[in-house]
């Protein structure tokens, strides 16, 4: 990072009040937000150990000085000096090890403690048996060295862990904000360019102002203005009526109206939010994998996505975001439409039981169905499989429908990565055993590519393993994969120049606004 | 005795006021009929006269059936009502029917006259066998004067005299024996009210009916009458032949009732001895203590807050009067 | 002078009353029954308005009841390659998002917004009627206890009420939602139901029937609910309008009907987002929809003018 | 007494003091309904003198309510029409006024009692403002004063503790004393002609008395015209100078109240007298009027009355109705055959 | 009048508690039906069981009850009972705040377009009303049927998208291109959804849409009720008394005639607390429709209980209100 000289060379630049577009965050807190609107607000207050470039996508020290390790397994952080929190607390090395504890131990409830399932000493914190008790408060793999070091010791090799640590779980916090986590996560204690203006107004707006305890490079606008809104239209509505400088996201019916109106102040990137269609491996109709096959090869994704998403997203080829480091395209054989193919895979595989119904599921209310009835009606144009959905489940019992393995069908599901680096894409949805594995695929070759690619030397080094596990997949097929979506943001006249970071997205401290 | 069809024994209602929800409790009653002795003969016709509220139509509505009696007795035919089963008591009153006041309420409007006169038949089907219903009906429609062809008739396509008349059919379907008539021509204009009278009259007559005849109209109540009872806040305070209470009413109250009746002849005005009563009938919630009319009463003295006066025959008159002065003043043709 | 007054009656003395003020022109030989009933239907369709919204029904159920009558295209004969194309002779009211025929699909769709309606309807109308019956007529403890039924059900907020229990019972369907609407509508009717019987079962003409020896369930059935039917049946027709609208809302909630289902309400809350750029996705659907409701109502105006006695 | 504040604020143009506080000519209203017109009111005439009392006499629905309405000028039109006549007070038309002077005229000049008093008074109002607005939109008394003339009022019309009882509802207060509370309203600005809609005909005998006394002491003090319209033989007997019968929008019979009890000579008039049951005439047979009074969307060609006419002959069923025949030279009848009937006793 | 309101305050509670039972029971069912909303929180994501574990007790949803299906859980809903009544606790949402604090802050919200909706609605639909019923059958009269009753058959949603759509975003677009309309005007009013600049001006818009679904039946019941009263005696006994027609109409007839309308807004308050789901979710107001749909969806069931029962005593004590308001209104109406 630089100093914080730069900006007032560039006069014109730095000032004024962005407004933007965002929805009710769920906790202000580095441990409790979760979630994409605190993430938006949280990535403002708070600064963590790495951050990520806005083109590239490569991890950057922030507050770390370094992070290093021989055997992948454990690293040591050291800190840059002199940061403190917006209270005067200083940013050391006990500021991380008390958010990641506090976050791990269970009975604090809070949502980033999932990210701890990496460092040793998580099972006891955060046991896995039904009701069992926590054994300890802290983390055995966290371990002081000094005030500005510190070393994290993991439960297996992971080469990808530097790359973990700019996620907002990891985020430092101040003591008193863990001593009231509640107050703090209303008028939150940050560390970052920008401290919060008043508290919370919930479901209406969150004020932010440029923090004087910010030694780092300071943000761009003066204020930014959360502006809360539960539903994306009216949000919209609203920055058609020029109450909003940036509109992160767009209602996806708008996108061709908004394409036409705001065509130059558009700000259009492929995403990494990958969207697929799993194949429940555990129900007989779907163990072959040449019915997979087929059934992907009936699909026109690109029709779908110009007829119901206006031409929004990227048909998938591949199962990781193309953005990645490490992705290629092509790598799933069967993601283009081929009907001769398809009927020829679904004959080879014995066809398709007589007057079966193919069941697609998707949870409900959440506009899933439109585009799975189109997937249906494809599949049986293609095949003759005639179909029928299952969109009535809320999200909470469709999870768990998933989480018990009970699809009787191809189902909907999304995946966002946790971190820039493409094991995100692997091990969570196809590991065996991983938490994510709804479709109950087992395969040794994959499982242990992953483990190579996990303890390779750097990052660069794990790649080509990581890749090899996709090609895997690309024969398998356990899920279908239907297209990464395309980010989508517009911004008002106000707005000079519009910054958006690969991966932590709409960068609102480096957004500047014209001067006037 | 054996000619009394109808007899009431201290016939009571009190309609309770309550409060609360859960817990109701009484406050007050409304003592709308309070003791009411009473003998109907074979073949007579008793008129019950008094002013609005005074209890005529609910003592009516306990004779029928319609409203349970408080307490006391009443005996059809000799037999006790409040002392027979429920059965017993539904076959006991076929014997009394009622025609009701007001011929524009009184008839539901959505059944044909065939179905309203015929109701009785369905509802105690031993009367008449099914197939000759009709034929009844008609029988009866043929009776009190209307044309047995309307029988698919609805009763908005009737003036209120011929409504009049399906009511009374109604009440004959049953052949009872004692018809209980609440103000029957009330409503009715004079010229139509004299058809209905005449054909009341005519029935009785014919079926050795015996009336209950309520009215407030008391020059109607005497051409039809045998014998009157005058009522007043739920109590009967004179009782006599027709002769005896118009031509010699003893009841203060009587007296000034007969008096206020305007009588169609010019020639009289001015003449006759004209009783102008003041104040209201008070409330029946609330009634005086004594003697109920003392509040309106000139002649009331102490004794008359005190004491309630019997309904019996006293020295100055001959006919059962419940005041403590009963005597005898002629009003209607005072000072011919 | 008596044989004066007495007009040639058979029996003598009674005076025959004539032909009445009200009777029609004597036509001589038949008697023709008419009824109130009969008299709302004569004039009922002498009314324009009346008649106008009846055929509009008339069309809307006949949609439901037989769609094949009004369409031969497979609404579910879709193709993303024709997504959202304009009205034309082939597809008149265009296609949809998904490149389904439009047009079939609004055809097919009238039979759930119709059947809810319906059921949802008769299910108030039975239920709602039968316990306001039972409340007013009997009153007391009985009356207590429905009553606070009703306020309990009553003192729910429609809309929130319906989101509260379509999102716990979460199969959405037309049986459930139409069990829904009733559990949430029956109180009103069962109110108005009560409200009549209370201000009817006093009438002289029950008393007259009571009088003659008749039972309860007689007086009930037979005297008190066909005189309390006519505000319920007024209401019912304008709750089965309602009730269209309410489907859709619910749709566009999130609780409604779901795919593939197709009602009207489930097609204008898919392409509500469109109503800028292809206003017709929106217009068709919701152009039934209001058609429907605005006839509901214009009928349930038109049966209460005519039901009223105020009227004649 | 406070004169002062009785003095006629308006003066109405074109006044005659010394013409008839009231006179009806000819007139005809007709209801325009849906199922066909209806001619509820057809040539009525007559005239009022003052200090006199006339009675309208006639059975339901005949048009006494109708006439009342249309000289109040408070017909609701539609569906009601005046088709015809002149309504003249003191000499002037009020047809033809304007309603801002129309307005003038009622209450102050000619007021009106309807027959049931709890549904003409206002609910929702208390008996006091409702007497006291009289004072303040006609006289453009102040609050207080118009109350304190409200509760005179309340004492002349006899309603004990008056004071008190200004305050009340209309539906606290009792039959009797709710059409005293209308007859204090019709006198409050003392007019010359009083209109009374059958009174008395939902009170009880006894009240009936008190009313009519007092009406009738009112009259007397005031030297006011008096238009009783009842159907009520008993009452007109009593308080009666003049009696006009009605039959279907027709006055059929016109006389002095003895001359009429006496001999009547419309057969109509006649077969009502017949049908009365009176107190003091007891035994024979009730002669009623056969038959019913015909619709008024549909009356008969010729007398009205013919149908239901023992008298009638052909003449009687043609039209033109009957004109009214002079019977004597202060009485008028509209029968052919008037010396007949008036000579059948 | 105390005595009154004491007693249909009493009459409250079984109602409240019904309520809340009911909707105790539904949320139970829902937990025990399709599980634990709290899994829902992770998404994709399966969170370690310890995790779940704690959030789920955090949340209440630990009670074993909630694993058999159908079971009323009688001990948690007396818990939660307790939790309101004695200690004031509706407990948290799923992200763990006080549903106490959640409703504070959403209901001045939906308070404000309530009253705003209500009045609009009063207004607007009285005035209609009483045009529409003096000139009865007239074109006027007409013209407000047939626009209110198109308005009711216009579902809700879609009046409200296409208000925001044209009336917020395009013609406020237009009016705030101009420089002379102040900002309150163009800013505050013609908006697309609430704003908190404009805490009141911004409600205005879909506080009148909201108020809209009930404009018709405002002004039907207005109409009818007018025309009923217009041929009222005492309304003739008015003109009798040569009064001016806009006295006779604004004293003698308004005042009678609105006594049922009052009635109807009050009910309508509780049913337009449902229609403001919508309108919230469109307008983007941060307040009680939005927030019950929301935790109905999630499946928060401490919060929907809570919210609703809220509401349901806001929408009985407006039923109070509305009975005293009849009483103050309507003299007949007398409460011991
Ligand atoms: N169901 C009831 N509950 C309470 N009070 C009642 C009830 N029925 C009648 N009353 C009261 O009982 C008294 C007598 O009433 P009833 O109807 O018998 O009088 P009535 O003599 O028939 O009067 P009218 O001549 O007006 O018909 C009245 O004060 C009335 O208010
Ligand atoms: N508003 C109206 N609309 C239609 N017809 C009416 C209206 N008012 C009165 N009539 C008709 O006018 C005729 C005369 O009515 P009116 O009220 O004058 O009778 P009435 O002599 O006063 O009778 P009653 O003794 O019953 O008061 C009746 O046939 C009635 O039907
Ligand atoms: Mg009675
Ligand atoms: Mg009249």
């Amino acid at each position: 990072g630089g100093g914080g000289d730069d900006s007032n060379d560039s006069s014109g630049q730095s000032g004024g009040t962005l407004r933007v577009y965002n929805s009710e965050p769920a906790f202000l807190t580095p441990s409790g937000g979760d979630d994409e609107p605190s993430i938006y607000v949280l990535r403002q207050l708070y600064r963590g150990l790495v951050k990520y470039n806005a083109e590239t996508s490569a991890v950057e020290m922030d507050l770390a000085e370094s992070i290093e390790s021989d055997d992948q397994k454990v690293w040591t952080i050291k800190l840059k000096s002199g940061y403190t929190f917006d209270n005067g607390e200083p940013v050391n090395a006990d500021a991380f090890i008390r958010s990641w504890n506090f976050a791990a131990y269970a009975p604090n409830t809070q949502n980033n403690g999932y990210f701890m399932k990496r460092i040793a000493g998580i099972k006891d914190v955060s046991p896995e048996g039904e009701g069992a008790e926590p054994t300890a408060k802290e983390l055995s793999g966290l371990k002081k060295v000094d005030d500005l070091t510190f070393t994290v010791e993991l439960e297996a090799p992971f080469s990808g862990f530097p790359t973990t640590v700019g996620y907002v779980g990891f985020f430092p916090m101040a003591q008193a904000c863990v001593d009231d986590i509640k107050a703090c996560s209303e008028k939150p204690i940050g560390n970052g360019p920008y401290k919060m203006d008043g508290s919370w107004q919930h479901n209406v707006a969150i004020n932010l102002v440029r923090s004087d305890t910010w030694k780092g490079e300071p943000g761009k606008p003066d204020r930014i203005e959360y502006k809360i809104f539960a539903d994306v239209d009216a949000g919209y509505a609203a920055f058609q009526a020029g109450e909003l400088d940036v509109m992160f996201t767009l209602p996806p019916a708008r996108y061709k109206e908004a394409k036409a109106t705001y065509g130059d102040r558009m700000y259009e990137q492929p995403g990494d939010s990958f969207t697929y269609v799993g194949m429940p491996l555990y129900q007989d109709d779907f163990k072959d994998k040449r019915i997979r096959q087929a059934l992907s090869l009936s699909i026109d994704r690109q029709s779908i996505i110009d007829a119901v998403f206006d031409g929004r997203f990227t048909p998938a080829t591949g199962f990781v975001a193309p953005t990645f480091e490490g992705a290629r395209e092509g790598v799933c054989k069967y993601c283009t439409k081929d009907v001769e193919k398809a009927k020829q895979l679904l004959a080879e595989a014995g066809g398709w039981p007589a007057g079966k119904k193919l069941t697609l599921w998707a949870n409900a209310g959440a506009g899933h169905d439109q585009w799975l009835q189109a997937v249906g009606d494809q599949i049986k144009e293609a095949l003759g499989i005639d179909y029928e959905l299952k969109v009535n489940l809320q999200f909470p019992e469709y999870l768990e429908t998933a989480d018990k393995k009970n699809f009787t069908g191809p189902y909907r599901l999304g995946w966002g990565p946790d971190y820039p680096f493409m094991e995100t894409y692997l091990y969570p949805l196809y590991g065996t055993g991983a938490g994510s594995n709804n479709s109950g695929y087992t395969n040794e070759a994959f499982d242990n590519l992953l483990k190579e690619g996990d303890s390779a030397d750097s990052i660069e080094a794990a790649i080509p393993s990581y890749q090899k596990a996709e090609d895997i997949l690309g024969e398998d097929l356990p899920v279908i994969p239907m297209w990464f979506n395309k980010v989508g943001a517009v911004y008002s006249e106000n707005v000079d120049q519009f910054v958006w970071n690969a991966v932590s997205d709409a960068d609102y401290g480096a957004t500047s606004l014209k001067q006037n | 005795m054996s000619d009394v069809v109808l007899e009431t024994r201290d016939l009571v209602k009190h309609f309770p006021l309550t409060r609360g929800i859960v817990f109701k409790k009484q406050y007050g009653a409304v003592q709308a009929v309070d003791g009411v002795n009473l003998q109907l003969r074979r073949g007579e016709t008793l008129g019950i006269v008094g002013e609005s509220g005074c209890g005529k139509s609910t003592l009516a509505r306990m004779l029928v059936g319609l409203e349970t009696p408080t307490s006391g007795d009443l005996f059809v035919q000799g037999r006790n009502m409040s002392k027979v089963g429920a059965e017993e008591r539904r076959r006991g009153r076929r014997n009394i029917q009622l025609v009701m006041q007001d011929p524009y309420t009184s008839l539901n409007p959505r059944m044909t006259v065939g179905d309203i006169i015929g109701e009785p038949f369905e509802v105690h089907p031993d009367v008449v066998p099914k197939g000759k219903r009709r034929a009844k009906v008609q029988e009866l429609l043929d009776l009190v004067g209307l044309n047995p062809d309307h029988i698919n008739r609805y009763p908005h396509q009737f003036s209120g005299g011929q409504r009049q008349r399906i009511g009374i059919a109604r009440a004959l379907a049953l052949n009872p024996e004692i018809i209980l008539c609440d103000e029957p021509v009330s409503a009715l204009d004079v010229s139509i009210q004299a058809q209905v009278i005449n054909l009341l009259e005519k029935l009785q007559a014919e079926l050795g009916l015996s009336y209950i005849f309520i009215a407030h109209d008391l020059s109607v109540v005497r051409h039809i009458a045998d014998r009157v009872a005058v009522m007043y806040l739920g109590k009967i305070i004179e009782i006599g032949t027709e002769d005896e209470i118009y031509d010699k009413p003893t009841h203060p109250y009587t007296q000034a009732l007969l008096s206020a009746v305007p009588v169609p002849d010019p020639k009289l005005r001015g003449q006759r001895d004209q009783i102008v009563l003041t104040g209201d009938v008070p409330s029946p919630a609330n009634p005086p203590s004594g003697c109920r009319f003392r509040t309106r009463c000139w002649k009331a003295q102490d004794i008359c807050a005190e004491q309630e006066p019997l309904l019996v025959v006293r020295d100055k008159s001959d006919h059962p009067s419940a005041c403590h002065f009963a005597e005898v003043r002629d009003v209607v043709h005072a000072t011919e | 002078m008596s044989d004066l007054t007495s007009a040639g009656s058979a029996v003598g003395g009674a005076p025959v009353g004539g032909d009445g003020p009200t009777t029609e022109p004597s036509a001589g030989g038949k008697e023709r029954s008419t009824s109130l009933w009969a008299d709302a239907r004569r004039q009922l369709l002498r009314d324009p308005i009346f008649v106008i919204a009846f055929l509009y029904i008339v069309v809307v159920g006949s949609m439901a009841a037989f769609p094949k009558l009004w369409t031969s295209q497979d609404p579910r004969a879709c193709s993303t390659d024709r997504s959202r194309v304009s009205p034309s002779w082939e597809h008149p009211f265009g296609t949809d998002i998904l490149g389904c025929d439009y047009y079939s699909h609004a055809i097919y769709g009238a039979r759930p917004s119709m059947v809810i309606a319906v059921m949802a309807t008769s299910g108030i109308v039975i239920f709602g009627g039968l316990l306001g019956l039972l409340a007013g007529y009997y009153g007391g403890w009985v009356d207590t206890i429905i009553s606070r039924l009703m306020d309990i059900v009553l003192s729910l907020p429609f809309l929130l009420g319906a989101i509260v229990f379509l999102t716990v019972i979460k199969r959405q369907n037309i049986w459930t939602i139409a069990l829904v609407l009733f559990a949430l509508a029956w109180p009103t009717i069962a109110r108005i139901i009560r409200g009549s019987v209370i201000s009817s079962k006093d009438l002289d003409y029950v008393h007259a029937a009571k009088a003659v020896g008749a039972r309860n369930s007689r007086l009930m059935f037979r005297h008190i609910l066909p005189n309390a039917i006519a505000p319920m049946l007024v209401y019912a027709t304008i709750v089965l309008g309602a009730f269209v609208a309410a489907e859709a809302t619910l749709t566009f909630l999130g609780v409604g009907l779901q795919a593939p289902a197709q009602s009207w309400g489930t097609m204008i809350s898919v392409h509500q987002v469109y109503f800028l750029e292809d206003p017709w996705l929106l217009l068709f659907p919701c152009g039934l929809l209001v058609g429907t409701v605005l006839s509901f109502i214009l009928m349930g105006d038109a049966l209460r003018d005519a039901l009223d006695p105020k009227f004649r | 007494m406070s004169t002062d504040v009785n003095v006629k604020m308006d003066a109405l143009a074109g006044v005659d003091p010394n013409a008839l506080p009231l006179q009806v000519k000819n007139l005809h209203v007709e209801f325009r309904t849906r199922n066909g017109i209806a001619h509820a009111v057809n040539g009525v005439s007559f005239d009022l003198r003052a200090g006199e009392t006339r009675a309208i006499l006639g059975e339901s629905g005949c048009g006494k309510s109708v006439t009342a309405q249309a000289i109040m000028g408070i017909l609701d039109t539609p569906p009601g029409f005046i088709t015809g006549g002149e309504i003249l007070y003191r000499g002037v038309d009020l047809l033809k006024l304007p309603e801002s002077e129309r307005r003038k005229v009622r209450a102050n000049r000619i007021a009106m009692i309807f027959q049931d008093a709890l549904s003409a008074l206002n609910p929702v109002f208390t008996v006091g403002f409702q007497l006291a607005e009289l004072f303040r939109k006609h006289r453009g008394m102040s609050r207080k004063d118009a109350k304190a003339r409200a509760i005179e009022l309340l004492d002349l019309v006899k309603i004990p503790a008056a004071s008190q009882r200004v305050n009340d509802y209309p539906h606290q207060f009792s039959g009797g004393m709710r059409q005293r509370v209308m007859i204090a309203m019709a006198l409050a600005l003392d007019p010359e002609v009083l209109i009374a809609d059958e009174p008395t005909t939902a009170l009880d005998v006894t009240v009936q008395a008190q009313i009519m006394a007092l009406l009738a002491e009112l009259q007397r003090e005031r030297n006011m015209g008096l238009v009783l319209i009842t159907h009520d033989m008993g009452v007109v007997a009593d308080v009666a100078d003049q009696i006009s019968v009605m039959y279907a929008g027709r006055v059929i019979e016109e006389a002095g109240v003895n001359d009429i009890y006496a001999s009547p000579a419309h057969p109509y008039t006649k077969g009502l007298l017949e049908s009365i049951p009176r107190l003091d005439l007891k035994g024979h047979e009730l002669s009623a009027i056969k038959g019913l009074p015909p619709m008024l969307t549909n009356i008969p060609p010729g007398c009205a009355f013919n149908p239901r006419c023992r008298y009638a002959q052909e003449v009687c069923r043609q039209d033109p109705a009957p004109p009214l025949y002079q019977v004597s030279p202060s009485r008028t009848a509209a029968c052919h055959f008037w010396k007949e009937v008036k000579g059948d006793e | 009048m105390g005595r009154y309101v004491i007693r249909r305050l009493l009459q409250f509670i079984p109602t409240v508690l019904g309520t809340m039972f009911l909707l105790h029971y539904m949320t139970s069912l829902a937990i025990q039906f399709s599980g634990n909303p709290a899994r829902a929180l992770f998404g994709d994501r399966t969170p370690p069981p310890a995790l779940l574990q704690a959030i789920t007790e955090r949340l209440g949803y630990d009670n074993p009850c909630l694993d058999q299906r159908g079971n009323p859980c009688f001990g948690l809903f007396l818990d939660r009972l307790q939790n309101i009544f004695l200690h004031f606790d509706f407990g948290v949402n799923l992200r763990q705040r006080e549903v106490t604090e959640l409703v504070a802050d959403a209901i001045p919200f939906t308070l404000k377009l309530l009253v705003i909706a209500i009045v609009f609605e009063a207004v607007v639909g009285i005035a209609a009303g009483v045009l529409a019923g003096l000139r009865g059958g007239s074109f006027l009269d007409y013209t407000v049927k047939i626009s209110t009753v198109f308005v009711i058959s216009v579902p809700i949603f879609v009046l409200g998208l296409v208000v925001r759509e044209f009336v917020g975003v395009k013609l406020g677009n237009v009016l705030r291109g101009q420089d002379w309309i102040p900002d309150l005007i163009s800013v505050g009013v013609f908006t697309p959804g609430f704003k908190a600049d404009y805490p009141f001006a911004s409600l205005i818009i879909p506080g009148m849409v909201l108020g809209a679904v009930s404009l018709a039946t405002t002004a039907r019941l207005t109409r009818t009720s007018i025309m009923e009263n217009i041929r009222a005696d005492y309304v003739r006994t008015a003109k009798a008394k040569g009064l001016t027609n806009k006295r006779v109409i604004g004293v003698h007839t308004l005042r009678n005639s609105l006594i049922p309308v009052i009635t109807f807004l009050g009910v309508d308050i509780g049913a337009a607390m449902g229609g403001a789901v919508v309108t919230e979710t469109i307008f983007n107001v941060p307040g009680i429709g939005r927030l019950v749909t929301m935790s109905a969806r999630t499946g928060e069931s401490s919060v929907v209980i809570g919210v609703v029962t809220m509401l349901v005593l806001v929408v009985l004590i407006a039923n109070l209100l509305v009975d005293l308001m009849y009483a103050v209104l309507d003299p007949r109406i007398r409460y011991e």
